[in-house]
């Protein structure tokens, strides 16, 4: 088996979540290959562009969904621009998945938080469904997500944010825009401001966190000041990816691979990390 | 040699305290016969500063690395031109440097001289004897002619005391150019072969470039902020890419000839690429072709503020009508 | 030591030379649209690339070109002293002429890169460069140099 | 393992022998400089070669490698793996070079085993060679290697006098050796003694004495040390000590397409280069030179050791020979030491 040779894959879907963020939904043209694939949240897949290159995305697909994967991917590069001019039936190529993933086997008899800001919820979005699933909705309490962006626009999966979520037991949502904006109701502000307003509480409770460095740096002070510790929250790391399998040393952070060792860490691990991710 | 040390460092300990923030010079190398760049940011650590044959390096390019700080540096002969072209360019400010030349009889090539020195040998100092250097080890004293261990552009060189300096330190340099040496007889050599010769050498050559780019990152003359061989920088030249990141021998043609065209009559051939390549591609034999070529075509003729490539002139040569 | 090795290509006899050509919009690109417009023939192995200026051929397309496959580079533009962005065709002189002797330096025949004024009027001029530049590259054969490996 | 004895006369005609099944890699000479090439003729191989330039890793790590070929013409996706590997003799190793094989493995053949170099790696039989001379630069014996011992080798000589003394040191070593038992004889004594004294010669031409106990951890709390950065100030930013270290492994994949089809390569990278680890956003974690260069330190002395339990440097001397502005490893490696108090 070669880890490096991609497994040729169709997109087959694409949904439009914001003004440059689109979710692909993708099938492995191989049926073994789509059945055999099993990957748990908070993992990532490396998706390829023939004749453009590769590039890694968090898997943004629920693990106990079976049908197809799903990439939430915003425009921002070579490979990124060129998955958005794709129609679906388009060619690609997956290989994965890659890396750790979140403690949920921890996180069961617990209550989650989870912070997300602008397409920073995609990581967090399996996680979510994973554990609203009917085979494992019983092993956990209650779940509180505050999703924030900068604008209504900018909200990812709003079937979900507003209709699915908050119906399902136990699940409370929260979500916020940067500035008020005409036709909108909910909550004005910045995530950070937002978690000191609803406090919640530390006792069994973990965290996951994802989106901008500087909505992170912000809301883990006010977490800190509502008495988290840090190795309740949990992160995942952004860094350049080549191969995936911990070989091209690229996504390093001091002898830690992003890519094998990662995406998800806990704060408390990243403290003992050398700042540079 | 010991003795311009001496004022070398005096020098430098006066200029640092007079506002200088960083003096850029030489000190020893951790190995023998070997010098490296060296940056003093203190008055006291002047006196870590040296000059003998090894110091090889053009210094000028560390300048673009402190824009806005008041800097000096040692320049040779050779070294500095590079300034005044960086500064026609705009990317220094005359002003802010403090050029310290130094008269320089030719700089030993440390490969030879290694050569000729026992393994266990140390060397303590360095005379300069006119047509020779003496090289005094703990194994003996050692005689080096010039003639045979200079490197091959102090050979040809005629610029031996620096120009247009602020400081300039020691007693004079005497020429130590040989004349019946000629400095293009490389350039004519490879002229003279038949074309078929002419591509299998440079196949040969450019096949063993492992493109780690010292060549670009220690010229003076190659100072573009951002490089056309930059890897597709995303939002850059939409992310152009003239050659592949992986190395292959028409992309090693590539890059190399156009390097030498970029660099081309604005090169002040300090032939410090040739130095650093660490598979020994003769790339002066490019920069001094091209700078033939530029004297036998325009010479006379005016030079734009970024060199003879910038500027034109109605009775330039015209093979093209 | 890269594992595919330099394919020689042989002259066979149905090769046909493929020769790329920048043709400055203003002179060189009418006298080609001239030599149309009057019917004249000239070899079809020219692929015409219209650019505003013969100065805005960077020695990098001429390069890319060979290593596309290429074996002949024709740029033309206007006569010095007819350039209509007035000095365009001076820095080309220069910057061509320089390039020329580097290519030649190492290893290009000479005729694989020809530069030659064409105004708008000389239709024959320009269906005879391209059809002296086709014989002389048909004789020189397949460009080997820079080239890449398919 | 048993040893046997090759008479120098007949090392040459040996190698042309195993040239009937094997390809060749071995070291030549051009411009006075030192490659491992495949060679066509044994004429060509330098014997008793010194250091190379580029090391042998470049022959189960090449420098540029084509991972697969692919086509996407009209909405098919045809994929092709490249993958050859002729099998081949790696000769004329000198025993820095043969630790480097094993600090690669600890990279490459660790779960998901890479196949490329996986391949080549099984596919090749290593001749080792003692050193015969100490260069100015050498330290490897800093790291627990010997100049005359050949573990990491298939067979290992060392040149006694007029004749090389062979150690069989792995099972295809001794297939190697059954297969051309004529050009071997037993064992002579007073071989082993003088391979033993050569060893005390050599161990005393080495010119800077490094001791590397305790330095990862060392260099644990020296992260923030303004060393660094003046380090850094002379330093260039290329890629020569990475590309000329025979134990870097960092490598980049990239797309060359033409039209439908196209190939994905593997190609070496630099930690050093300003782009290596530049972010799609702009984000750079790396993005001060001081920090690269930190890296490329903290990756050899620490962070190899750290993650794969095998020290990340071979102390060959490379970097230290070819580095324009001499940027000396050992020197580091001592100054950390005495920074760490």
């Amino acid at each position: 088996m070669n880890p490096l040779l991609p497994k040729p894959a169709t997109i087959v879907d694409i949904i439009r979540e914001t003004g440059d963020v689109k979710t692909f939904r993708v099938v492995l043209d191989d049926p073994e290959e789509m059945a055999a694939w099993s990957h748990k949240p908070g993992q990532t897949a490396m998706v390829s562009v023939f004749g453009v290159g590769e590039a890694m995305f968090c898997l943004a697909s629920s693990p106990t969904c079976r049908d197809w994967l799903e990439f939430s991917i915003r425009r921002a590069g070579k490979v990124t621009s060129a998955l958005h001019q794709m129609e679906p039936e388009a060619k690609i190529g997956v290989r994965g998945p890659y890396g750790n993933h979140f403690p949920y086997e921890a996180m069961r008899g617990k209550n989650l938080l989870v912070i997300g800001g602008g397409i920073g919820l995609a990581p967090l979005r399996p996680l979510v469904n994973f554990i609203l699933a009917p085979e494992n909705r019983q092993h956990y309490g209650n779940i509180e997500v505050i999703y924030g962006a900068r604008s209504y626009g900018d909200l990812c999966y709003k079937e979900e944010v507003f209709r699915v979520w908050p119906q399902a037991p136990g699940v409370s949502v929260f979500t916020t825009i940067d500035a008020p904006e005409e036709g909108w109701s909910g909550h004005v502000g910045f995530v950070p401001a937002y978690v000191e307003e609803l406090k919640p509480s530390p006792e069994n409770q973990f965290v996951v966190i994802c989106g901008p460095p500087v909505m992170i740096r912000f809301t883990l002070k006010a977490l800190g000041e509502l008495g988290f510790e840090e190795k309740q929250i949990y992160t995942t790391l952004e860094m350049r990816m080549k191969c995936g399998i911990g070989k091209c040393g690229r996504c390093n952070v001091g002898a830690r691979f992003v890519c094998r060792d990662g995406p998800v860490f806990s704060m408390a691990e990243l403290k003992e990390l050398p700042p540079e991710y | 040699m010991r003795e311009m040390a001496g004022i070398l460092q005096q020098e430098a300990a006066r200029l640092l305290e007079e506002g200088v923030e960083v003096f850029i010079g030489y000190a020893a190398g951790s190995g023998q016969a070997l010098a490296r760049p060296f940056f003093a940011t203190r008055p006291e650590e002047a006196a870590n500063l040296v000059f003998n044959p090894f110091c090889v390096h053009n210094l000028v390019k560390y300048l673009l690395r402190y824009p806005d700080r008041k800097t000096a540096v040692v320049v040779k002969g050779c070294d500095g031109g590079a300034v005044n072209r960086l500064v026609e360019e705009r990317h220094l400010d005359r002003a802010k440097i403090t050029l310290v030349g130094i008269p320089c009889s030719g700089m030993l090539e440390r490969e030879r001289v290694l050569a000729e020195l026992p393994p266990a040998a140390k060397v303590e100092a360095v005379e300069d004897r006119g047509s020779a250097y003496a090289v005094y080890t703990t194994r003996g004293e050692y005689l080096f002619e010039k003639k045979e261990h200079l490197m091959a552009k102090c050979l040809a060189c005629v610029r031996n005391n620096p120009t247009g300096v602020d400081l300039l330190l020691g007693k004079e340099a005497m020429p130590v150019a040989d004349p019946e040496r000629d400095p293009l007889e490389g350039v004519r050599k490879i002229e003279a072969l038949p074309a078929a010769e002419k591509a299998a050498f440079w196949d040969r050559v450019f096949g063993r470039c492992i493109r780690c780019y010292a060549c670009r990152e220690v010229c003076p003359a190659c100072s573009c902020i951002e490089c056309a061989f930059e890897q597709a920088v995303p939002g850059w030249q939409q992310g152009a890419m003239w050659v592949e990141k992986a190395k292959n021998l028409p992309d090693s043609y590539h890059y190399h000839l156009i390097r030498a065209f970029h660099v081309a009559g604005r090169c002040t051939s300090c032939a410090e690429c040739e130095r650093v390549c660490p598979v020994r591609v003769p790339l002066m034999l490019l920069n001094q072709k091209l700078a033939k070529e530029i004297e036998a075509l325009f010479r006379g003729a005016p030079a734009g503020a970024c060199g003879p490539l910038c500027a034109y002139s109605p009775e330039d040569p015209d093979q093209f009508s | 030591m890269s594992v595919e090795e330099n394919v020689v290509l042989e002259k066979d006899a149905a090769w046909e030379p493929r020769i790329v050509a920048f043709f400055c919009n203003w002179c060189s690109y009418a006298g080609a649209d001239l030599a149309g417009v009057i019917r004249l023939k000239y070899p079809a192995n020219i692929r015409i690339i219209r650019i505003p200026c013969s100065s805005r051929v960077n020695p990098q397309f001429i390069l890319r070109a060979f290593q596309r496959g290429a074996d002949g580079v024709l740029v033309a533009g206007c006569h010095p002293g007819d350039c209509h962005y007035v000095t365009g065709n001076y820095f080309t002189r220069r910057r061509l002429t320089l390039f020329k002797r580097l290519l030649e330096f190492v290893g290009f025949e000479p005729e694989r890169l020809k530069v030659r004024w064409i105004s708008a009027a000389e239709a024959g001029r320009f269906a005879e460069t391209v059809k002296e530049m086709v014989e002389e590259i048909k004789y020189l054969g397949p460009n080997q140099r820079v080239r890449e490996i398919k | 393992m048993d040893s046997k004895l090759l008479r120098r006369e007949k090392l040459l005609p040996f190698l042309d022998r195993l040239r009937e099944g094997f390809l060749l890699v071995a070291p030549v000479e051009e411009d006075a400089l030192l490659f491992y090439r495949p060679v066509e003729s044994v004429a060509e191989i330098r014997l008793n070669p010194g250091r190379s330039v580029v090391p042998p890793k470049e022959w189960f790590f090449p420098q540029a490698e084509s991972l697969y070929r692919y086509n996407t013409e009209s909405g098919r996706l045809v994929l092709e793996e490249t993958l050859a590997a002729a099998p081949a003799v790696l000769f004329g190793i000198h025993p820095c070079d043969l630790r480097s094989f094993a600090v690669l493995d600890a990279v490459f053949l660790q779960e998901p085993v890479d196949r490329y170099y996986a391949l080549r790696r099984e596919r090749t039989v290593i001749i080792g060679i003692s050193c015969s001379a100490v260069c100015p630069e050498c330290f490897c014996t800093a790291y627990g290697i010997s100049p005359v011992e050949g573990t990491g080798a298939d067979i290992h000589l060392s040149e006694v006098g007029a004749v090389y003394m062979v150690e069989v040191l792995t099972r295809r070593g001794k297939e190697l050796v059954a297969r051309c038992q004529e050009f071997f004889e037993d064992n002579v004594a007073g071989v082993a003694e003088a391979k033993e004294a050569r060893k005390e010669t050599l161990s005393g031409q080495f010119t800077v004495q490094v001791t590397v106990d305790g330095l990862p951890a060392r260099l644990g709390h020296l992260f923030d040390h303004p060393y660094w950065e003046e380090l850094s100030r002379r330093c260039l930013g290329c890629g020569i000590c990475t590309y000329v270290c025979p134990t870097c492994h960092c490598f980049d994949i990239t797309d060359v397409c033409r039209g439908f089809e196209g190939k994905r390569f593997r190609c070496w990278d630099a930690c050093l280069f300003r782009d290596y680890t530049l972010h799609t956003s702009g984000h750079n974690p790396r993005h001060a030179l001081y920090q690269r260069l930190r890296n490329r330190f903290f990756h050899k002395l620490k962070y190899n050791h750290d993650r794969y339990a095998i020290e990340g440097c071979v102390g060959c001397g490379r970097c230290v020979a070819l580095c324009p502005v001499n940027i000396d490893i050992r020197e580091v490696i001592a100054t950390v030491r005495g920074l760490g108090e």
